[in-house]
């Protein structure tokens, strides 16, 4: 095992405890946190996969931006522990544990399965995709139509959640 | 004149209609009684300037059919109002029409003040409209139509006084009993336009002389007219209806239950006589039912008590000797006896109707007794009644009773000569009780202080037609005067065209004058007398002779009363059980429970169904996720694993 | 020109009438029903005029329209008249202004809307009458359904939800597999004309080469359709809770025109379309029609309500109809159309009758009235005449048309037995039981109730509903010529049309008959070997 | 040297851990976040595709998504506070308008 490899484990194993930690805490303050962390070994293994431009972005809009939104949200809502979290597991919860278990079994065993040939080791251009200047270019000359298309869908967003949270005006 | 027929029907319907839609806004008896009466008058006169040119007609020459226009006409029926005037119906109309214009004039006394006056007129002329339609059909269709009509009007008249209870269940059932006769008589129709494709007489007729005595479907047919007859006719079993029927007027019972609407029957087996001659077993059925009930009858109006109950019984005895002539083929005779007997017996119950009338409508004959005194007008025509009907000679009934008698001698049959006779005898019996009880002998009810009852004669438009009545009842017969007392049978040379293939097929020996024949007369008479003999001397000189009678044969008696249980017994086994079955099998428990019981069930069902499965959509938006993801896993599981 | 459209205008008259109605403010109550009643008048005109310029001597249809409307599928507005449908036609036009003069007053809340729905009924219920296309029937058939279900809904009695539900459920459960069968045989004209149609003209021609197999199928979706609306014993129970519920004009327009768009369509598609398949159900259906008949009259005896007794009537008179359609005589489907009317005539007015007397009285129960006769003379002669009309006294309507079917009956090869004739003949006694019975205890006795006492007479306009009805009783009655002569060439022309069945069925029955005998025939060889 | 399979199977795990969060927590705003965690590991699959294949078209898509996701944040955060002023409850239990 390479220390390159540890690493990648290490961080595999840091981003599936935070992600569990985030469904499970009480308050959702922590789970916020856990989440910020979760996104922060996520962004490192993008690194590790040479995706430099997407793990910035991951750092700034989700932990920075989205996040902060949420933060901001609980606390404007001063949001309590949220109650019978644990002492009493429905049915239901049950039923969705259990699917959610056969869901994952079934996915590890088509990648297990699945055809990878000539896909053991990163490409070797995935350095040169992964920059700022291959990604902007990539934007606005083949997607530009999409670009524009998700902007309009912000602005949209925008208006549309200030009209959805703002009080009444009368 | 024999265009004019369509008139003579018409006019008693014009009255009707005068009668029935502006009679209540004239206020005037008179002018309605008038209306009623003319009409019907007319129509007689009529009749009788036809039955003058009929009888100055070549014998051959004297029927024909008036066609007026189509009435029913689909695929191979056709059938319109036309009609056949001939010796049988102009007879017939003749006695209708004749018979009631004195009715209708004796109503106008009789009615007098009656809330119900225009409607009562516009009743009885509807009546005879029907009757008239009835008689004087060219078809068995149009037959029907006045066989229906008639019963309708009986039904109207019987319930007449509709706030009495009992009235409007006579009247019901009258149509209801008359109904069950019709369905036979339909089945006949059925029958007939199938064997022969026709339902007019003539030419039906003329198809059947050909066929060969004693054809199944010539029996069913005959029989399921019979039926038809013994419905309206009131015979065995079908009689009930009749002596109830009295809850009507008492013109009503004089015009429709005795003197015209029951013989129907009779005319229409006589009409079909050819298709009965060919139906020897029918007749025979024919026969046999008349005596039955003809006996039967008789025995149960030797105990009536109710003045218009013992004539009822009476009546359906009459029509029992009826239908015995024309079951031993003497189809002639048959007429001639509802001839005769249209005289005396409406003038025994127009007699019994003023008798009633002078009582303050007190019916029963053991509250009557001395109205001799009272009302002799009344008195003497009704004893000319009792006599005729007794059959003493030379009143009308004799001869036509005499007649009958001769041909089921004639038939070979002793039996049933020997029960006619003992009727005859029964006949005259219960017939001089009646007059015993009711005019002679001293007076049994209140004749002075408070609650009295003072009797008094009838006014003219009573008794005048009592008395032409009375008159007919004693010269009516002597158109039949038999060869053995040196008549010409006269009524028999003028039906005889009528009944020609029927007596070719039937072939009765024409007998001729035997000694018998006088033996049978004289024999016939002596049992009339001894009847009266008894009659008077029982219940005038030694009236405690019926009453220990009665106590030693109560169980006898107390059948007798009660009329044999009859309408007991069709009450429980008929009635009752079909309208108890109806009610809880039928609809409660087959529509609502069974049928029903379905349709709702599905209805809780889906409703069951939907309750649980709505569960699934609570709201929940969790609910639908796991869902979702279900729905994942299972595409997954399938697309791995199909 | 006129004559061109007239059918056109006839259906949709009644449609201007309701539009018209849109515009007027709804608390102009008389202006509502006097635009109401104008309109259905105008249409009733319409139909006298139809009936006047139909020539009865022609078998096929008249005053034909057809005109393309949805091309892919050869759907079209096509309508005509034959012998069949004109006096349907005329009947519905007649009993309309009937309907609406009886609702004159009894109707108090939403009148507009009341009246709205009953022109749209007698535009849907024309329609369904007058319509030669498979799809503009169904068409016609299912918009008729939605007017009634509120009027019953919205303007009946206290159970009125449960009646609307159930009659609406009931019709439905037929036509939808009626429309599964439209669709079949517009498939299986596509095999044999070589494009889908629902022309039925076209599939006249065609219907005899439809396989046996499939023309039970079709006729059974077709026909059960036909006979819940008849309604045929045992789909008879949504009748007598849409009857009692439903307000006095949708009564009279239910058991006048409604059911008879059950025998209509039986006379129009079902025998004609799929002709053998009627010989293989004939005896079947003949048998329920006569336990119908005999079962209603029974029922209708027992029961307490009047209108409920007038509903099972209508559930034996029915059954004749139904009887004389699968007679197969010419007698007997004629009778079967003027019956339709007669039936329609004298249970419509009975129905108006017992309104009246609701109106008043505030009940149906037989138990409240007794000796009615004393204080309402007029009534009780029109509910005598009616009830006789009803029990077929020779004379009136009632009569020609059982006479006809049971004769036709009676005489049928096709049915081949007396039995079926016997005993729905049976059904006349027991008619004059339940009518006279209940007139008896209604109408005769003695007035021992005070709220009877202050009863009124019927007035004007109540006359004016009845008088119509009256005369026409009489005169069906009298001279049925007027009326028989109309329907003669098309009822011939039908048994010509289902005759063609026969042979087919015949040779059906005769192919299993010989597959048995081999059967037999090879059993037994087998067995001597054994 | 990571496999593909590796990333992918991580992906996997953190999308399932993301669908367990949605199916069982009552908080919408955990709820929120565990679709957050569901559109990540989406990410982590389409970056991991895009380098082992060369393809840039994996990251473009992700660009996309993280916009996608800010919108979808911002609307849905929105809701939920208009949610909690009619109902004074983030408990998605509670909110069950749906159900009619």
């Amino acid at each position: 095992m390479t220390f390159e490899e540890a690493f990648v484990y290490i961080l595999a194993a840091g981003a599936i405890v935070s992600a569990l930690l985030v469904i499970t805490r009480r308050n959702p303050i922590n789970s916020v946190i856990y989440l910020v962390l979760n996104f922060f070994f996520l962004a490192a293994l993008y690194l590790t996969l040479k995706a430099q431009f997407i793990a910035i972005i991951q750092i700034l809009v989700y932990a920075g931006a989205i996040m902060v939104l949420f933060m901001f949200v609980i606390m404007l809502l001063n949001l309590g522990d949220e109650k019978q979290l644990r002492d009493r597991v429905t049915w239901k919860q049950m039923v969705a544990i259990g699917l959610s278990l056969a869901f994952v079994m079934q996915v590890i065993y088509i990648v297990g399965f699945g055809e990878t040939d000539g896909m053991d080791a990163i490409s070797a251009k995935a350095a040169e995709i992964g920059t700022v200047e291959y990604i902007g270019k990539e934007l606005f000359s083949h997607y530009v139509l999409p670009i524009e298309a998700i902007s309009v869908l912000i602005v949209l967003a925008v208006v549309g959640a200030i009209v959805l949270a703002k009080r009444k005006l009368d | 004149m024999y265009n004019l027929i369509g008139l003579v029907v018409l006019l008693p319907l014009i009255g009707a209609a005068v009668n029935g839609l502006v009679g209540w806004r004239i206020k005037n008896e008179k002018v309605i009684g008038i209306v009623g009466s003319a009409t019907v008058g007319f129509s007689f006169v009529l009749s009788v300037l036809i039955f003058i040119e009929m009888l100055g007609r070549d014998v051959l020459n004297r029927a024909e059919v008036i066609d007026y226009f189509r009435w029913i006409g689909a695929g191979g029926l056709e059938t319109s109002f036309a009609y056949q005037v001939d010796q049988l119906s102009i007879l017939m109309t003749l006695v209708v029409t004749g018979v009631g214009f004195l009715i209708h004039v004796y109503s106008i006394g009789y009615m007098h003040g009656d809330p119900g006056f225009w409607r009562y007129f516009s009743y009885l002329n509807l009546f005879i409209f029907a009757m008239l339609n009835l008689v004087l059909a060219d078809n068995f269709l149009l037959l029907f139509l006045g066989w229906e009509g008639v019963g309708l009007c009986s039904y109207l008249l019987i319930g007449f006084w509709y706030e009495k209870k009992f009235t409007g269940d006579a009247a019901k059932k009258a149509f209801v009993v008359n109904r069950i006769g019709d369905f036979g008589f339909l089945i006949g129709l059925f029958l007939i336009f199938v064997t022969f494709g026709t339902l007019k007489f003539e030419p039906l007729f003329l198809q059947a002389s050909v066929m060969s005595v004693g054809e199944p479907v010539l029996f069913w047919i005959t029989l399921m007219l019979f039926i038809g007859a013994v419905g309206k006719s009131a015979q065995i079993p079908l009689f009930v209806w009749l002596p109830d029927a009295m809850a009507g007027p008492t013109p009503v019972s004089a015009l429709i239950h005795a003197a015209t609407m029951v013989t129907a029957g009779v005319y229409m087996v006589a009409r079909s006589a050819t298709l009965y001659a060919l139906a020897p077993l029918t007749l025979e059925i024919v026969a046999v039912i008349g005596l039955l009930t003809a006996v039967l009858a008789a025995t149960i109006a030797l105990t009536q008590n109710d003045i218009k109950k013992v004539l009822a019984y009476s009546t359906v005895s009459q029509l029992g000797y009826m239908f015995l002539a024309l079951g031993v083929g003497a189809f002639w005779v048959g007429i001639f006896h509802v001839y005769t007997h249209a005289f005396f017996k409406a003038l025994l119950f127009l007699g019994s109707g003023a008798v009633i009338h002078a009582m303050h409508h007190e019916q029963d004959i053991q509250k009557m007794g001395g109205l001799r005194k009272y009302m002799p007008k009344t008195y003497i025509t009704f004893l000319i009644g009792a006599i005729a009907i007794s059959g003493i000679p030379p009143l009308a009934g004799f001869f036509s009773k005499d007649e009958i008698l001769a041909y089921v001698w004639h038939d070979g049959s002793v039996l049933l000569w020997v029960f006619a006779a003992i009727t005859a005898g029964l006949t005259a019996f219960y017939m001089f009780r009646l007059v015993t009880l009711t005019f002679w002998g001293d007076p049994r009810f209140k004749e002075h202080g408070e609650h009295a009852k003072h009797p008094h004669e009838a006014p003219a438009t009573m008794t005048v037609p009592l008395i032409i009545l009375a008159v007919l009842s004693i010269i009516g017969g002597w158109v039949g005067i038999p060869k053995a007392l040196g008549g010409g049978l006269a009524i028999k040379q003028f039906l005889a065209p009528v009944f020609e293939r029927a007596d070719r097929i039937m072939a009765l020996p024409e007998h001729g004058v035997h000694a018998v024949d006088y033996v049978l007369i004289l024999l016939s008479v002596a049992i009339a007398a001894a009847g009266i003999y008894v009659a008077r001397l029982w219940y005038l000189k030694k009236p405690e002779i019926p009453g220990g009678l009665a106590k030693k044969y109560s169980g006898v008696y107390k059948v007798l009363s009660n009329k044999y249980y009859v309408d007991e017994l069709y009450d429980a086994a008929i009635v009752n059980p079909t309208v108890k079955g109806s009610r809880k099998l039928l609809w409660r428990g087959i529509d609502v429970g069974i049928i029903d019981g379905i349709v709702n069930g599905l209805a809780k069902l889906v409703e069951i169904v939907s309750k649980y499965g709505r569960l699934v959509q609570v709201g929940v938006v969790q609910g639908y996720a796991v869902a979702f993801v279900f729905g994942i896993v299972f595409i997954i599981f399938w697309l791995l694993f199909r | 020109m006129f004559e061109n459209n007239l059918l056109t205008y006839i259906i949709f008259s009644p449609l201007v009438g309701a539009l018209l109605l849109l515009f007027i403010e709804r608390n102009k109550h008389n202006a509502i029903r006097w635009v109401a009643l104008v309109t259905s008048f105008v249409t009733f005109i319409l139909a006298v005029v139809l009936f006047l310029r139909f020539d009865a001597g022609e078998a096929g249809f008249q005053f034909l329209i057809q005109t393309g409307w949805i091309e892919a599928i050869d759907v079209g507005y096509r309508v005509g008249v034959d012998g069949i449908s004109l006096l349907l036609v005329l009947l519905t036009a007649f009993i309309m202004p009937i309907s609406i003069l009886a609702s004159w007053s009894s109707i108090k809340h939403r009148v507009k809307e009341y009246f709205v729905f009953l022109l749209l009924l007698e535009v849907g219920m024309i329609g369904v009458f007058l319509a030669l296309d498979l799809f503009l029937f169904y068409i016609f058939w299912e918009a008729m359904l939605i007017p009634m279900y509120f009027i019953i809904g919205v303007w009946g009695g206290k159970d009125r939800i449960y009646a609307a539900v159930k009659f609406f459920l009931f019709t439905m459960v037929g036509s939808l597999l009626m429309l599964v069968a439209i669709i079949w045989i517009g498939v299986h004209a596509s095999n044999t004309v070589g494009n889908f149609t629902t022309n039925l003209l076209v599939l006249y021609e065609i219907s005899p080469t439809i396989p046996l197999a499939l023309q039970s199928w079709m006729f059974l979706a077709f026909a059960l359709s036909f006979l819940i609306k008849v309604p045929l014993f045992p789909l008879h129970t949504w009748l007598p809770d849409a009857h009692v519920e439903a307000p006095t004009a949708g009564s009279v327009i239910l058991a006048g025109v409604l059911l008879k768009m059950g025998t209509y369509g039986l006379l129009r598609f079902c025998l004609p379309l799929f002709p053998a398949a009627t010989y293989e159900y004939m005896s079947l259906i003949s048998v329920l029609a006569v336990i119908g008949i005999i079962y209603g009259a029974l029922v209708a005896m027992v029961q307490t309500d009047v209108k409920k007794l007038i509903a099972y009537s209508s559930v034996s008179h029915l059954g004749f109809i139904v009887l004389g359609i699968f007679a197969l005589t010419e007698e007997a489907v004629q009778g079967s159309i003027i019956h339709m009317v007669n039936h329609g005539l004298s249970t419509g007015a009975l129905f108006l009758l017992v309104g009246m007397i609701y109106e008043r009285r505030h009940s149906r129960m037989i138990v409240d009235y007794g000796g009615v006769a004393k204080v309402m003379p007029v009534f009780a002669a029109f509910l005598l005449l009616m009830s006789l009309s009803s029990i077929g006294l020779p004379g009136l309507n009632g009569f020609v048309g059982e006479f006809l079917i049971l004769l036709g009956a009676f005489q049928s090869q096709a049915l081949d037995s007396y039995w079926y004739a016997i005993f729905a003949a049976s059904g006349v006694i027991l008619a004059a039981v339940y009518m006279l019975w209940m007139y008896q205890r209604v109408m005769l006795g003695d007035l021992d109730k005070p709220e009877n006492q202050k009863l009124t007479d019927i007035g004007g306009r109540e006359l004016a509903t009845l008088i119509p009805i009256a005369i026409f009783v009489v005169w069906i009655g009298v001279y049925p010529s007027t009326f028989l002569d109309k329907t003669e060439a098309s009822g011939k022309q039908l048994l010509e049309q289902v005759e063609r069945g026969r042979t087919m069925y015949r040779a059906a029955e005769k192919d299993t008959e010989e597959d048995t005998l081999v059967e037999n025939r090879i059993d037994k060889i087998m067995g001597e070997k054994n | 040297m990571v496999s593909l399979n590796f990333y992918l199977s991580l992906s996997a795990m953190l999308f399932t851990i993301g669908v367990v969060g949605v199916l069982t927590r009552r908080n919408a705003i955990i709820v929120f976040m565990s679709i957050e965690l569901m559109l990540n590991s989406v990410n982590l699959t389409l970056v991991a595709f895009s380098s082992f294949l060369g393809d840039a078209t994996g990251q473009m898509l992700v660009f996309f998504v993280i916009t996608i996701a800010a919108a979808e944040a911002a609307i849905g955060l929105a809701i939920i506070i208009a949610l909690f002023r009619n109902k004074q409850t983030v408990n998605i239990d509670e909110i069950n308008l749906l159900k009619w």
